[in-house]
């Protein structure tokens, strides 16, 4: 059975490792701080400038000055620091978030990926998503494996782009993938679905070898 | 080196049809809301706002926009706004969409001197067209340019009467680096005190780079997203 | 996230022959006193180190001058230090020379992952030999491009087990922007608390940039210069 | 009689307006801090990171952490602030900074400046030099008229540069030039010194238009 966004939210927070800065984005990128392991240490990066998102607050504490990048109020954890917008894309750019998460309309072969536009619909801009794409380390896509039956893991993406050769990782709501020189690598599956249906669903070059076991969520 | 002025009134004195601002503030956190209404009281137009957002319909850039007083908008992110995306539409106003990263970085560059520089934000997007590009160490970059403004318009959370200027929690955002690139850079602050009464070591915005301060008044700081936490 | 290491020789572990650090401090002046002692007691030996300035005799970056670890300076200024003359004129050492300002920036751009820059120092000199430059606005401009390390090695007032820094007035200069371009930053700090005991706001180095942190001992602070008021 | 360091200092104090940030560089500009009218507003900037430097400390508030950009200690006044070098020379480079004070050894026709290196002499390296005479919006040269005899305000440098066509003003011991775009204009001779001692010490061109005023020191 598909994942829902929570699943999806929860299958991503196993990759992140302890001792990572991390940058979620808005979405279900937004659910994995929900899931990040207790015994592991984490610090969440916002890129309107700060270190150490905390929780949502409680009703009382709500924090006009505290937002993160969806502009969700938030609170900070002991240890996190505030900055400008020029210092956290210093940051960003230079590499220092060890994994950005993010949502995306289409991921191509390539690892190129289109997140921001779609021709026809009005176009709200890329906020700080080209950014992110084009200088993390490590990039994971959190998305749903088709739209209308349409795949939207693909040989080329069809939307306007917003990084090339960057996606290193997608977790859909069937499969987790690789971005591979050779073409997409199925890693896992979601529980109850078959490779062929994950098959069906993939228009760009799927490489699948052995078995493929179930995710665990 | 006394900064001070009297009003909202006087501190946007100067300001004038067609010229360029910068407005600090990330979504409607952290605005220079009293010079924001107060620029939507006089008949200042044709405006190009170079902002990370442009409001919401009736707060923030937002008035502006209502009062057909802005021509173009530089941002990184426009949602959130119907009246935007009705002008938008009809051609009323004019946008170009920037990375946010690069945003930032060409208004620190306009702050710092430095006339160009290249990052990687954009390449082999739509971004890059008609912009220059370069490999170093087997990376594409492109180039991009300083931005300056007629005036920069930021919003502080304490300020001296230097111009000495600190920022509260995510509410800094844009504000710290549009500081720094207005050829006369207004700052109002929720609490003005004399100079000496802000740590040195804690300042974030140097008075060096502000022209007039004042203390605001009537914070609304209204909030786009209220999340909160649900105890069990 | 904690980052603290037990000892200086715990912090320095990793730096090896022929590694390019980079150093904090101006003159003497918040330079990393500890890690630098440490480093003259190893035989780590061929470094190019990256700090503005290059030590006395026998102090700060002068005991690995004098110990003959230090196969290239990267600096803008390098008097006061007889030792070093003395190996640059025979030709035992290499040095570079780089204007304070483009320094500093060449540094910025390496922890903020912008490969190159145009600035305006040095055009029409000789610093100019050998590099691209451009005109902007009816002004010329040399490109300059970013400085990395393989080690940063600063000196904090405060620091706190996360890594996050706060610098002591005009013991700053060169920390906190190296702080961001080493692969790995080590800092020592006068006074080293827990996490949260730090006003969020008042950081100036975010604990992302830096791996290694410790609490130094016996901080000398020596002066260069000693300059007094005589009160009448 | 021609000035001496100090008188020299003095002079150009007068040039300092209301309002205004000053970088002053190490020697004779160092001095012009003591001249600066007790009635107008002036804030120092050092290029080591900070505004706001105050007099040299009393001998039991010496300060190891509060230097100024020649090494000497000093203290701060209320409204000072404290930076790191890459945002000190962003201050300096994006024309913050209304005036700069400095040496040289010796200046050209076209505002050229040389001042710090000289073949033979073992080099110290440049240090803010370049990057402040490149970026300042108006830059004043203390120094001397001339080195043994020779004349030190040249038609061309003859020394390695630290910047071309940025000095604006010059105050030697004999004499406050301006730089223009038709030669050295002479504005006022040091008291006692004659135009013709000046003409006689300067290689280039000089200007001398009408009566020449002697400085006020």
């Amino acid at each position: 059975m598909a994942l829902d966004k929570n699943q999806i939210a929860k299958r991503i927070a196993q990759e992140i490792k302890d001792g990572y800065y991390v940058n979620l984005g808005i979405g279900i990128p937004t659910l994995v701080a929900n899931y990040i392991p207790s015994d592991i240490n984490v610090i969440l990066q916002s890129e309107n400038g700060m270190l150490g998102i905390g929780p949502f607050p409680a009703d009382d504490k709500v924090d006009a000055d505290l937002i993160n990048a969806g502009k969700q109020t938030i609170t900070y954890v002991d240890g996190a620091s505030f900055f400008d917008s020029s210092r956290s894309f210093a940051m960003i750019r230079g590499g220092h978030v060890d994994l950005t998460i993010l949502g995306a309309f289409e991921v191509s072969e390539q690892g190129d990926i289109a997140s921001w536009k779609v021709p026809g619909k009005l176009v709200k801009g890329m906020g700080g998503a080209m950014d992110l794409v084009s200088s993390a380390k490590n990039i994971i896509v959190a998305m749903q494996h088709t739209n209308k039956g349409q795949s939207k893991i693909l040989k080329e993406c069809t939307l306007p782009l917003t990084g090339v050769r960057c996606v290193k990782k997608i977790v859909t709501d069937i499969a987790v993938l690789e971005v591979t020189a050779d073409g997409f690598k199925l890693l896992e599956r979601a529980p109850g679905v078959s490779v062929e249906e994950i098959i069906n669903s993939t228009e760009g070059k799927l490489i699948v070898e052995g078995e493929i076991p179930e995710m665990k969520i | 080196m006394n900064k001070v002025v009297n009003s909202v009134e006087e501190a946007i004195q100067g300001i004038k049809d067609n010229m360029t601002l910068m407005v600090g503030g990330f979504g409607l956190c952290g605005i220079p809301e009293n010079s924001i209404k107060a620029l939507a009281k006089t008949n200042i137009k044709g405006l190009c706002c170079i902002s990370n957002n442009a409001g919401v319909d009736d707060f923030g850039l937002g008035l502006l926009l209502k009062n057909r007083q802005i021509r173009k908008m530089i941002s990184s992110y426009v949602g959130e706004n119907a009246e935007f995306e009705r002008q938008l539409l009809n051609g009323e106003l004019e946008v170009e969409l920037i990375p946010q990263g690069t945003l930032a970085e060409r208004v620190r560059a306009g702050g710092a001197g430095i006339p160009a520089f290249f990052v990687p934000a954009g390449y082999g997007t739509e971004v890059a067209n008609g912009k220059e590009f370069r490999e170093f160490d087997g990376k594409m970059y492109l180039m991009e340019t300083a931005l300056h403004a007629d005036f920069s318009i930021v919003k502080a959370w304490k300020g001296d009467t230097h111009g000495n200027l600190i920022y509260r929690h995510t509410a800094n955002n844009f504000n710290e680096v549009m500081a720094t690139a207005g050829k006369i850079t207004i700052a109002e602050v929720e609490e003005l005190v004399p100079a000496g009464e802000l740590d040195p070591n804690c300042i974030h915005t140097p008075g060096i780079f502000v022209q007039r301060i004042f203390q605001g008044k009537a914070y609304e700081k209204r909030i786009e997203q209220r999340t909160i936490t649900h105890n069990s």
